[in-house]
Parts: C-alpha cells; sequence; structure tokens
C-alpha cells in the first residue's frame, strides 16, 4: 500500500513539474519559419544571410495553387559580424523562430570562399539543429542571395530544385554533389583539397533559372579555382564518384563523326609506385559502356568498327584526364583527386617523408599515369546505324 | 550551474530544484515512517543521516549561482585536469 | 512462489547491455584513430585474465557475492571497509554514467531543457528498479536486448552504402602507442567495469560456470562494440570521431535510404537509453548493496531513496561541461579505476585461493575446469 | 441476455434470512430433526417465515395407522414432471401397509428403496444443512416418525439456452458459450475432455450468497502449487455476495492496483478446455456465464482463441497484427506529439508543411487536441457499448463523423490529429480485452511525450517495463513467455506455429510439459 502512494506521489509530483515549469524545449509547429535554403555573402566584412523559408502562413494565400505544397517561399535577408549574428539579426525581420533542420542547401558566394569558408562550415556543424547532410555549393561571379531569388520553374522552390538535381546527380555527369559533412572531411583529411559544385543563374526564355555545372576547388578552406562542366566529368572518373546513367560523347576528327555512349559502370582504381623517389599514381578507369547515339554513317558496331570506336574513346578519355589533371596541378595546385590521401592510405611510410604541409609542393610534380578501358556493350534498340536511303 | 541569462532561466532552475526538495522530502518522510514503526532504528538513522544532507544540498545547490563541479574542485586539488 | 536467482542467459544479457551501456553514444578510443578496431580487440584481450579472474573470486564461494566474499577472506572490519569502497566506485560510475546520457540527451536533442530533468527521471527510474530489485532489472533486460538488437541491426543495415573502408586506412602504421593508450582505456571503460556484476551475481547451481558467463557476456557485448566503433569510424572518418563528443550520433546522422527515412537518429539513440537505463541501474543496485553491507545491514531497500538523491546530485554537479567529462573520461578515469578493476580483485583472489589452500587438502578439484 | 426470473434472484439471496437467524445466535440453529413431524415442520417454517415461494404440501401415507409425511420444495426451483411422477405419485399411491413388498425393512428404507425413484435421495440430519439444500432447488420430504429428511435432487430451474458469446465470436470453431448456470457449464467442459485427470472442486463462497463456485483443473498438468495458492487465496475471500467472476478476481489477484489484468475472463467452453490443457486453472462461478482463467500472462492478450482455428500462418500474421495494433493503440498520440512538439525534424519537409497549415488556426497545442480527441473517442465508445446495438452504432458513426467534421472545420482539432485519434481507437480494437490498460497506458505515453518528447516516451516505457516486469500472476512472472526468447517457447508467443510442431507447453505453467505424443511433421 505504501509503495503505490509513493508511486501515485512521484506521477503527481511529474503533473506539478509538468505544469509549473512548461516544456522546454516544445515548439509549436505552427510557430516554425521552416528554412529550406541559405546562402552566404560577403560585403564589408558583413556576413549577408539570406534564406528561403517556408511557412504555412503562405500557404493561405496561395490556396488551390497547382504547386506541390502550395507554398511560395519567401526570402528573408539580415546582416552581422558572425555567422551566428546574422541568423539571430533575422528573427526579428521573420517574427517566427527560424527552423534549421530541413534546409537542402547552403549557397556560397565566390567571395566569401576566397576569403575562407570554415566560418560557415564550423557554425554548421557546431549547431545542434543545422544538418551535416545539407549541400554546399559556390555561387560564381553572382551574389548567392540572387540564387535563391531566381524562378523554379517545375519545383515549389529553388533549394527544393537544386537538392533534387544534386541527389540524382543529373545524368549529366557534370557536377559533383557534397555535403557539408563530405566537405568538412575532406578540408580535414590529409592529402585532399574539397570540392564543391557551382551554381550560377541564367536566363531561360525570360526568367532568371538556376543552374548547376561544373565545381570550385578548394585549397584548404579557401576558393583556389574553378572547373567547367566538361572537366569536373574527368574529376569524377578521377574521384571514381561516375554514375551509370552518365552521357559522355566521342569527337573524332573528321566532320559528322560523332559518338555518344552511356555509362553503365565505371570504377577507378587509383595505386601509387615509387619510380626515382618519386611517386607515380597509376589509374586505371574501368567503363562499361553503350552506345546511346550515332551521328554518322560509319559502321561503329561490329566488332572491327567496335574495336575501333573502343581504342579512339580510351585515347581521347585519357587525354582528357591527363590533361585535367595537368590543369589542376599546375594552375590550381589542390590535390582534389585525393593523389595525397592516397599516398597517406597505401604508403603511409613514403607519406612521412613529406614534411608537413608540404604535400601542396609536391603535389604539381607527382607524375600521373591514366589507362582508360571501356568496354562496349549493346548500342540500345537499334542493331546499325541509322542509314540513309539512296 | 551554468551562469543564467535571464530571469526565466533562474525561476525554472529553482522550481525543478523545488519539485526535488519536496518529492524526496516526501518519499523520506513516508519511508521513515515506515522504519520507526518497524522499529529498525539503526536503519533510520542511517536513512535520516543520508537523506537529510541530501536535502540540505539541494537547497544550497538551488540558491547558489555558478558553483565550480566537483571534477574542478578535485582537479584543483590533485592538479589532474589542465584547467 | 520463490523467486528464481538470474538464470545464465538473464546474466549474459545484463552484462552485454552493461557493456554496451554508454559506450556507443560517447568518442571511446580515440587515441587510436583509425585502428580503433585493434583497440578494441587489443581491449578485450586485456579484459579476458582480468574477467577470468572475477569468476575465479566467486567460483571460489558458491552462493556468495563479492561483498560477502571480502568480509569472509578480509575478515569483518577489512572486508566492509574494501566494500565501502566499492560501493563507492559503484557510485561513481552509476553517476558518470548517468552524466553522460544527461549531456547527451541535452547537447543533442533538447537543448533548452535543463541537463537535470532527464538525469532526475533517469535516476528515478533507476531508483524504482532497484527497489523491485535485481530480477526485474535482469527481466527488463531480458525484453530490451532483442529490441537494441533488433534497431541496431536496422541502423547498420542502413549504413551500409555509407561505409568507405578508405577511412579505415592507413591500418596499422606506426600507431602502437595510439593503440595501446586507446585499448588501455577501452579496458577501464566499459570492459573492466564489469567489475560491478562481481557485487551483484553470484554463483549458482544454474550459472555453475562463471567464467563461462564472463566470457559469453565479455565476447559478445565486445563484438558488438567492435562492430559499432569500427562502421561508426568507417563512416565520419578519423577526424570527426576526434572531434566530436557523440561521434556515434554523427553516423547515424547520414542514414539517408528512399528520402523519407533521414533524419532518424534520435529514434535510433532513443534505444541506446534503455542499456544505459540497466548500466546505472546495475550500477546503482550495487552501490546500494555495497553500503547496506558496509554499514552491517541485511537490506538495501531502504537506502534507495537517500541513495538515490545523493546520487542525482552528484551526477548533476560532478561536470559543468560536455568538455569537462571527455576531459576527465581520458585523462583520470583510467587511472581512477584501476584499483577498483585490478588491483583489489586481484588481491582479494590471491588471498581468496590462499585461504582456500589452507581451508582444503586439495585446492586443484575444479580449477581447470573454471579457468579453461 | 440473462432474463431475471424470481427464482433466479431467490437463489442469489436464498439464505439471507437464514445467516440473519445465525447473527442472532437464535436457538434453533445447528439444532437436528426430532421425530415429532409437527415440530421440525415449525422450526422450517419458522426460519422460512414470509417466504412465499416455499410449498408445504402435506401428504397422509397408506401406512397403518396413518403417518403424516410433507414435501416441501421451492416453487420454480424444481422440476415438476420429476417432483409429480417420482416423488409425489408414488408417495401417494404406494401400500405402505403391504408388507409383501417391503419383507424387513425400517420404514426408512422402504422409502429409500422403494418410493422414491429419483437419482439422488439424500438423508440429512441438521435443519439448516436441511433448508440449505432446499432453498438450492431439491425437494425435502419429511415423514413423521423419522429424526432426518430425506434430501432429493430435483433441480430444474428456467435457464438460458446456450447461444455463441457475443463477445468472443469466431468465423470457424464451436458456437457455444457458457450459460447462467453452473452445472450446464461445467457439462460443457466435461464433454470436451473425456478423461479422469480432469478435476472439479466445488466451494461455497460469499457468506451470504453462498454462491457454488468451481475450481477445475487438470491433475498432472497443472501444477499443484499453483492450485494450493489459489485455495489458500479463495479461503480469504469473506464478501458478502459474489455476484460475478470479478468480485473474486479483485480478492485473489496480484497486484491489485495495477491496471494490467493477472486473471483472465472467458466465455467460451473451448477456450477454457485450451486453458486447462496449457496447465491453467479455471474457476466457475455460478450465475455468470464467465470463467475465470489464471494465471493470466501478459501475452494472453494477444492469443485469441480463433488462431488455433484457422490455418497457422494466417494466424501467425494476425497476431502480428495484433502486436502491431497494441503498439499503435498504446503510443500513435504520443509518437505524433512527441513529433510535432519536439522532433520537427524527423517529418519529412512536405508532410511538415501540410501539418502545420492544417494545424494553422487551431488553438490548442497537440498534447491538449490528442488529450480531448481522446477522451471524446472513449465517451463515444462508452455510449455506443451501453446503447443498445442500432443506436449504439448510430451513436457512433454519428458521433466519429460529424463530431470529428465539424471539430475540423471549426478549427478546434487538426485534421491530423483526427486521423491519429482514429488509428489509436480502431487498432485499439484489435486487442478488445484490454481496452483499460491501452487507455491508461496511451495517457501516460501522451503525457510522457509532451513533457520531454521521445525522451519522455521512452522513459515512460522504461517505467511500464519495470512495473511489468515486477508483475506476478499466481508466482508466474507476467511477462515469462516474452522475456525467455525460447525456442520452444516462442511456438505460440509470437506467432502461432502448427499443431505439430508444438510438443510443449509453457514452460513455467505446465507439470507435464510435452503435450505432442509423437512429434513430427505429417506427412501424405
Amino acid at each position: 500500500m505504501k509503495k503505490s502512494i509513493c508511486v501515485l506521489f512521484v506521477f503527481w509530483h511529474l503533473f506539478v513539474l509538468w505544469s509549473m515549469t512548461g516544456c522546454w524545449n516544445f515548439r509549436e509547429i505552427r510557430d516554425l519559419a521552416i528554412v529550406i535554403g541559405a546562402s552566404f555573402d560577403k560585403k564589408d566584412d558583413q556576413i549577408y544571410l539570406t534564406v528561403e523559408v517556408l511557412s504555412p502562413k503562405g500557404g493561405e494565400q496561395e490556396q488551390g495553387a497547382t504547386g506541390s505544397l502550395g507554398i511560395t517561399p519567401q526570402l528573408f535577408e539580415g546582416s552581422g559580424k558572425t555567422v551566428f549574428e546574422a541568423v539571430r539579426n533575422m528573427i526579428s525581420k521573420a517574427g517566427r523562430k527560424l527552423y534549421w533542420s530541413h534546409a537542402r542547401v547552403f549557397i556560397v558566394s565566390e567571395d566569401v570562399a576566397k576569403e575562407g569558408i570554415i566560418q560557415i562550415i564550423d557554425w554548421i556543424n557546431r549547431d545542434a539543429e543545422v544538418r551535416p547532410q545539407t549541400w554546399i555549393l559556390v555561387s560564381k561571379g553572382q551574389a548567392a542571395g540572387d540564387i535563391l531569388r531566381t524562378q523554379s520553374k517545375l519545383f515549389d522552390t529553388v533549394s527544393m530544385q537544386i537538392d533534387t538535381l544534386l541527389r540524382n546527380q543529373g545524368n549529366s555527369g557534370k557536377l559533383l554533389g557534397v555535403t557539408v559533412g563530405d566537405f568538412l572531411e575532406e578540408m580535414q583529411k590529409p592529402g585532399v583539397g574539397a570540392v564543391a559544385p557551382i551554381i550560377e543563374s541564367v536566363k531561360d526564355g525570360r526568367e532568371q533559372i538556376p543552374q548547376v555545372k561544373g565545381s570550385a576547388l578548394f585549397k584548404g578552406e579557401k576558393l583556389v579555382g574553378f572547373l567547367d562542366g566538361e572537366e569536373t566529368m574527368y574529376l569524377l572518373f578521377l574521384r571514381n564518384q561516375m554514375k551509370k546513367g552518365t552521357l559522355i560523347a566521342v569527337t573524332a576528327q573528321q566532320p559528322k563523326a560523332n559518338v555518344s555512349l552511356e555509362i553503365f559502370r565505371s570504377h577507378t582504381t587509383k595505386t601509387v609506385r615509387l619510380v626515382d623517389d618519386r611517386p607515380v599514381v597509376d589509374i586505371w578507369v574501368d567503363c562499361l559502356s553503350g552506345i546511346a547515339e550515332i551521328s554518322e554513317e560509319n559502321d561503329v558496331i561490329s566488332e572491327r568498327g567496335s574495336q575501333k570506336l573502343t581504342e579512339r574513346t580510351n585515347k581521347e578519355l585519357r587525354n582528357k584526364i591527363t590533361d585535367t589533371i595537368k590543369k589542376v596541378q599546375n594552375e590550381y595546385g589542390t590535390d582534389v583527386f585525393g593523389f595525397g590521401n592516397l599516398i597517406y592510405r597505401e604508403r603511409p611510410d613514403l607519406w612521412e617523408t613529406i614534411p608537413k604541409g608540404g604535400w601542396a609542393k609536391v603535389f604539381p610534380t607527382v607524375d600521373t599515369n591514366v589507362n582508360v578501358n571501356i568496354m562496349m556493350r549493346g548500342s540500345a534498340k537499334l542493331s546499325e546505324p541509322t542509314r540513309i536511303g539512296e | 550551474m551554468p551562469s543564467f541569462q535571464n530571469r526565466q532561466e533562474l525561476v525554472n532552475e529553482l522550481e525543478y530544484h523545488y519539485f526535488i526538495f519536496l518529492l524526496f522530502s516526501i518519499f523520506g518522510i513516508v519511508e521513515a515512517i515506515q522504519l520507526y514503526h518497524q522499529k529498525q532504528r539503526k536503519e533510520l538513522t542511517i536513512y535520516l543521516f543520508l537523506l537529510l544532507p541530501g536535502l540540505v544540498i539541494t537547497v544550497y545547490t538551488a540558491t547558489q549561482v555558478g558553483l565550480p563541479s566537483i571534477a574542478e574542485e578535485l582537479g584543483s586539488w590533485f592538479g589532474w585536469m589542465s584547467q | 512462489m520463490k523467486r528464481e536467482p538470474l538464470s545464465f542467459k538473464q546474466t549474459v544479457y545484463l552484462l552485454i547491455l552493461f557493456i554496451i551501456g554508454s559506450t556507443i553514444i560517447l568518442p571511446v578510443g580515440t587515441e587510436a584513430k583509425q585502428d580503433i578496431w585493434a583497440a578494441v580487440l587489443l581491449a578485450i584481450v586485456m579484459t579476458l585474465p582480468v574477467v577470468l579472474v572475477y569468476a575465479r573470486i566467486l567460483s571460489l564461494y558458491p552462493e556468495r557475492n563479492l561483498l560477502e566474499i571480502n568480509e569472509q577472506i578480509l575478515g569483518k572490519v577489512v572486508g566492509r571497509f574494501i566494500n565501502f569502497l566499492f560501493a563507492f566506485y559503484a557510485f561513481t560510475l552509476c553517476a558518470l554514467v548517468l552524466d553522460n546520457f544527461g549531456q547527451f540527451i541535452n547537447v543533442t536533442a533538447i537543448p533548452e531543457t535543463p541537463l537535470a530533468i532527464p538525469m532526475l527521471i533517469l535516476c528515478l527510474l533507476a531508483l524504482w528498479a532497484t527497489k523491485e530489485g535485481l530480477e526485474v532489472i535482469a527481466r527488463s533486460g531480458e525484453v530490451y536486448l532483442p529490441i537494441i538488437v533488433f534497431v541496431a541491426t536496422f541502423t547498420f543495415l542502413f549504413l551500409t552504402p555509407n561505409l568507405n573502408i578508405n577511412r579505415l586506412q592507413p591500418s596499422l602504421y606506426q600507431n602502437s602507442g595510439g593503440i595501446v593508450s586507446a585499448a588501455l582505456h577501452l579496458f577501464s571503460f566499459p570492459f573492466a567495469e564489469t567489475v560491478i556484476f562481481t557485487i551483484i551475481i553470484y554463483c549458482t547451481n544454474k550459472t555453475k560456470a562463471m567464467a563461462k558467463v564472463y566470457l559469453a557476456g565479455l565476447l559478445i557485448g565486445g563484438g558488438i562494440i567492435l562492430l559499432s566503433v569500427t562502421s561508426v569510424m568507417a563512416v565520419i572518418g578519423p577526424e570527426r570521431y576526434q572531434a566530436s563528443y557523440f561521434p556515434a550520433y554523427l553516423a547515424v546522422q547520414t542514414i539517408n535510404v528512399g528520402d523519407f527515412l533521414q533524419r532518424v537518429e534520435v529514434v535510433v539513440f532513443l534505444i541506446a537509453i534503455f542499456a544505459g537505463f540497466i548500466k546505472i541501474s546495475l550500477c546503482f543496485f550495487a552501490a546500494c548493496k555495497g553500503l547496506s553491507n558496509a554499514l552491517g545491514c541485511k537490506e538495501y531497500r531502504f537506502l534507495t531513496v537517500p541513495l538515490g538523491l545523493l546520487e542525482f546530485l552528484f551526477a548533476s554537479n560532478l561536470f559543468n561541461s560536455t568538455k569537462q567529462m571527455a576531459q576527465w573520461a581520458s585523462e583520470v578515469y583510467l587511472y581512477f579505476a584501476f584499483p577498483f578493476q585490478v588491483a583489489l580483485p586481484m588481491v582479494i583472489w590471491i588471498l581468496g585461493e590462499v585461504k582456500r589452500r589452507g581451508r582444503q587438502g586439495s585446492p586443484e578439484v575444479d580449477l581447470h575446469d573454471e579457468l579453461r | 441476455m440473462t432474463k431475471v426470473t424470481p427464482t433466479g434472484l431467490r437463489r442469489n439471496i436464498c439464505t439471507n434470512r437464514l445467516t440473519a437467524a445465525a447473527d442472532k445466535k437464535s436457538p434453533q440453529v445447528g439444532r437436528n430433526f426430532n421425530c415429532a413431524l409437527g415440530s421440525n415442520i415449525k422450526v422450517i417454517q419458522k426460519i422460512l417465515q414470509n417466504d412465499g415461494l416455499v410449498i408445504y404440501r402435506k401428504i397422509r401415507l397408506d401406512t397403518n395407522p396413518f403417518r403424516a409425511c410433507y414435501v416441501i420444495y421451492v416453487d420454480g426451483m424444481v422440476n415438476s414432471d420429476l417432483l409429480n411422477e417420482n416423488i409425489l405419485r408414488h408417495l401417494l399411491i404406494f401400500n405402505f401397509g403391504d408388507r409383501r413388498q417391503a419383507p424387513k425393512m425400517s420404514f426408512s428404507d422402504v422409502l429409500m428403496n422403494r418410493v422414491l425413484s429419483t437419482g439422488n435421495v439424500q438423508t440429512e440430519k441438521v435443519i439448516d444443512s436441511a433448508i440449505q439444500s432446499l432453498l438450492y432447488g431439491n425437494v425435502l420430504v419429511l415423514v413423521d416418525g423419522i429424526p432426518f429428511a430425506f434430501v432429493i435432487d430435483a433441480k430444474g430451474w428456467e435457464i438460458r439456452s446456450i447461444s455463441e458469446p457475443e463477445t468472443e465470436r469466431v468465423v470457424r470453431g464451436p458456437r457455444e458459450g457458457f450459460i447462467e448456470n453452473l452445472i450446464t457449464n461445467l457439462t460443457m467442459i466435461r464433454r470436451k475432455m473425456i478423461n479422469p485427470a480432469l478435476k472439479m472442486v466445488f466451494r461455497d463462497i460469499g457468506t451470504r450468497t453462498r454462491t457454488k463456485i468451481c475450481i477445475i483443473y487438470i491433475e498432472g498438468i497443472a501444477r499443484p502449487e499453483i492450485i494450493q495458492e489459489v485455495y489458500r487465496r479463495l479461503d480469504k475471500v469473506q464478501l458478502d455476495g459474489i455476484l460475478e467472476p470479478e468480485y473474486i478476481i479483485e480478492f485473489i489477484r496480484d497486484a491489485p492496483l495495477s491496471p494490467y489484468e493477472t486473471i483472465g475472463t472467458t466465455e467460451r467452453p473451448d477456450t477454457a478446455v485450451g486453458k486447462l490443457l496449457e496447465g491453467r486453472i479455471v474457476i466457475m462461478v455460478d450465475g455468470s456465464p464467465f470463467a475465470i482463467t489464471l494465471p493470466y500472462l501478459f501475452l494472453e492478450y494477444f492469443q485469441a482463441n480463433k488462431d488455433y482455428y484457422d490455418s497457422f500462418l494466417y494466424s501467425s500474421a494476425n497476431r502480428l497484427l495484433r502486436y502491431i495494433s497494441f503498439f499503435l493503440t498504446t503510443s500513435t498520440p504520443a509518437i505524433y506529439v512527441a513529433l510535432v512538439n519536439f522532433h520537427q525534424e524527423m517529418i519529412p519537409t512536405r508532410l511538415l508543411i501540410s501539418i502545420a497549415s492544417a494545424k494553422e488556426g487551431v488553438p490548442f497545442p497537440a498534447a491538449i487536441e490528442a488529450f480531448i480527441m481522446l477522451m471524446a473517442f472513449q465517451l463515444l465508445r462508452e455510449a455506443g457499448v451501453r446503447l443498445p446495438s442500432p443506436v449504439g452504432q448510430a451513436v457512433s458513426i454519428v458521433g466519429a463523423l460529424i463530431l470529428g467534421e465539424a471539430a475540423v472545420t471549426a478549427k478546434i482539432i487538426s485534421a491530423p490529429m483526427v486521423i491519429v485519434v482514429a488509428l489509436t481507437g480502431i487498432s485499439g480494437f484489435l486487442v478488445p480485452e484490454m481496452p483499460g490498460v491501452s487507455f491508461f497506458l496511451s495517457l501516460f505515453f501522451l503525457f510522457s511525450s509532451s513533457f520531454i518528447g521521445f525522451f519522455g516516451y521512452i522513459f515512460a516505457v522504461i517505467a511500464v517495463t519495470i512495473h511489468m516486469t515486477s508483475l506476478r500472476s499466481f508466482g508466474l512472472p507476467y511477462l515469462s513467455n516474452l522475456t525467455s526468447i525460447h525456442g520452444k517457447e516462442l511456438k505460440d508467443t509470437v506467432v502461432r506455429a502448427p499443431w505439430w510442431w508444438m510438443t510443449y507447453r509453457p514452460r513455467l505453467l505446465s507439470r507435464d510439459k510435452r503435450r505432442l505424443a509423437d512429434p513430427g511433421r505429417p506427412e501424405p
């Protein structure tokens, strides 16, 4: 009996506690301003933050709209000396508490990235609400806020469009989605430079729409250069991140001799060996692909034609990849391919001989040896090139 | 004790300390009476000897702000922690 | 009907839950970096002989727990003093685990709630469970472990796309110092903490082969720890593992299945609270038992309320910040725990063996069975 | 529905006056019959004063000299055919004077052996006992000069015909259910179990009602210590009136304050025999169509008798569904509140926004909404149960549809909350035996999770586990089958294994563990 009285007391007390102190973390869902995307700009030592917010209040205005959410996103801007201050200053404008857990993309302007991105990355990683699984992008040549001001044609918000695009990585093979967590890891890891995709706003018809293409290269926390879409594709090959379904085009010397290939599977192996006390990285790209489009009358499907095509493709891909490596080595000097990390992983003894912080000097001198091996399989629905009748 | 940023936070702290004090006092009274009736004098002594200081500490920590933690105290005694 | 003593299975379940306890949420073995799997293996190997000593002590005196054995071997005064020390260790350990979970809940999920609230509730639950007795804790363990295994299996399956073996390389390269240091830490937390079990279980007919119980619990629990820390390391890499207070949480955050099963880390770590609750209850139970023995009382239940209050106060005033907690765990705990985990059990074991030889003519009867 | 006949009523209160007399320490109590018929009748009439239902039929027996004889019975409680044909008629026409028919027999022997042609005739010396059996429907025959009464079993009162029980319907399986008559119920059990090991022990309980109860078990399967424990606890029941098994249950159950049932009830003889075969003990109370089964473990909430009559695959799926529905009915409101008020990050973005727009304009926090709706649901359910069934259905439908719709339109309740509460309520019907438990649990979980979100929920789950693991039912741990994941026992817990595979009975319950003599899969 006594025991049950005690138990009753506990429950009664819990009730008292509950009703007296309220619920600390209690957040009413309708009071939230759900941040779906944010951008960071910098002007005169001030961080300008633009956030795209979804809030049910907007939903009432748009009742009956055809969009899947029926909500127009709202944009808010705030500024401050630090990211945190900018976020806090925005509360006075938005009126509701900004809720960051659903944020999909963070866009950093080129200027901010050039000065160093660590401030933003640290805030994202430290804050319990912001998730490291958010995409990070760099806006090239424009204010990052302008990207959020563009129109999205098929999606409710720009951020959702970018999110869907990056999640599927497109079939273009020309972009490389990077989350903040991955970015941070690459920034911290020895012997590898971080990469982020580039976002631009382009004119399409009458409207400005966002476009993700190419990649921004970082050395440490600072942006050092860009790769265009084509080069990003070779970067993907080198980082072994080529997705299936990507289309690549092979051009031959003579006109009207183009063939498009669809990649079914691709795997890149990198190994390191020593030649005259200097590291040489061997790269093997194994690629399973099929013909998706033939724009010449030549026979590329028969055994001989196929062999010729394969050789041509191998050579071309090898050259392009080597060119990309050269370009990065000479112009930017940041090891976005992870050669240093490869050495660190596979030859830690060799890595130790490089003085701390000296990899940046060694990297441009690393020799690479690229081998491409494409296997052709299939030619979609047609067994022959489309012939033109006499 | 973290430093209180505003009054509301202080009130929260006080309230749950009050709650703890009340809860354990009631527990204590019920059980002490039970022990008393069962004529377990030794147990009763031990019980009160442990419970009363606990209640006093509860009140003390509720009214103090910015107390150093036990680990800090020990660290400063033995020089364990690199502050 | 008479209440049964713990069965073999219940004891092993409790051991597994105890070892999992707060280990899966905390950054253990950071010194070993990517070689953490080696550190865990080394720690298990280091723990084996110690655990066998614990088992041997219990097997020396069937139907008795460590407290009664101490009284038997060391005499009433010294034995009770040693028991008091053990009770103190259990008390401290309980406060530490309580604090770990309080900080964990506070930092990751509900930052605006005072730290003390989840700690208080956990403490009250442990108090209640202790009052109900060991059997209730053991049966709760039997309920929880399948749930934990179920959820952990699914978590692991969902994490596999994010596993990257490259993050575990270079493996075993000039890192022996780190590995040994990490293994020592892993030895003291969580593996050798199973010394608490000597206080609460005893050797019965059902659990005749105490060594078997301990080995099964240690190996299964250690296996789970091995799997969990290795996969966490392979998901987030040594740099972020080291930088985070709660690396497993960070790893589980990366789960994303078909874009609808994501951000589930809160649910996954709710399940960890089950294991934490069992660990807290067992430590608290041991503390109550130890103290009641040291004070010469037959019954421990009356101690739960005042000791629970002290426990809560101790735990909530132990550290001011998560940083302090992590620092203490890495710098002090090893030395603090050593006497209770190794030194005292060794002394008790040796004295026990000596006493036994003096008591019996043939001491080698079942030594081989037990230490096999 | 039970037809309350005057006799039925009377059977419940028949001994009131007797006990009242006993309280006054009346001199008649404990007295034996004497040889004088007149004084015997006077004593009886005095005890049964103001009891119009008792009929005294005086007969002058054909003896030399004439002897008087009284046939006493309670109107409506005896089988009148039996009374007229086999008792009165023989008494009237038998020629006692003809010694050839009964040579060398005493008068009482003649009555016993030649006259009273019914199955069960006993003699009773004590007046009180005789009156008690009279009030239970027996016929008393008192004859002048004989210092005892003949007690003739000629019980026969109106009983309800056997019908299918309302609460435990099955699609396949026997359609009979217990009725209010104890003996009929016992015959139903006995018919299913033709084995001398089936034991039925009678007891009278209730200091005033003297209700007959019967403790049934199978010797050799049921554990004797549990049987002893049942006797011990039954002895403690000192309530004056027992009208329904619940009167006993609340006295003999463990953990009287817990919402969990530690004693089960059933209305079906097949279920009762099934429980008997698992080593359980069944107690039947006269006057109620419900049988008590004990020990009762948590898992029995989920083991419906129809599981054993359907294909095992289908039954196992059903059983899993029942576990899921138990989880849903207890936890859905709590999880919803935790998600919506504390852990919004776990809701997919689109869903979050649609919930947020649904909540727009609703004044209450989700926890209060959930509480209001749960209460409303319980009200509707209770109203629907109590009302006659066509009206009840109308109330439920009108209540659920109109109230829910109106509440959403009026922005008192948000639409998702209606879905949540409907899910809670409907999944509660899958485990119909535990409305109390699931209601309390859902409130408790809701309360906890509105306190600190999912952590509150998990703390509540831990608290419930501590409570449940500390429960026992007649010495057996309440969760025993659930916690011991034992290959042998899993077969009838989480799933329902085929009969040819369930070789053993539940381990702790029974003494003789083997259920199947020759295990093995049937071969075509």
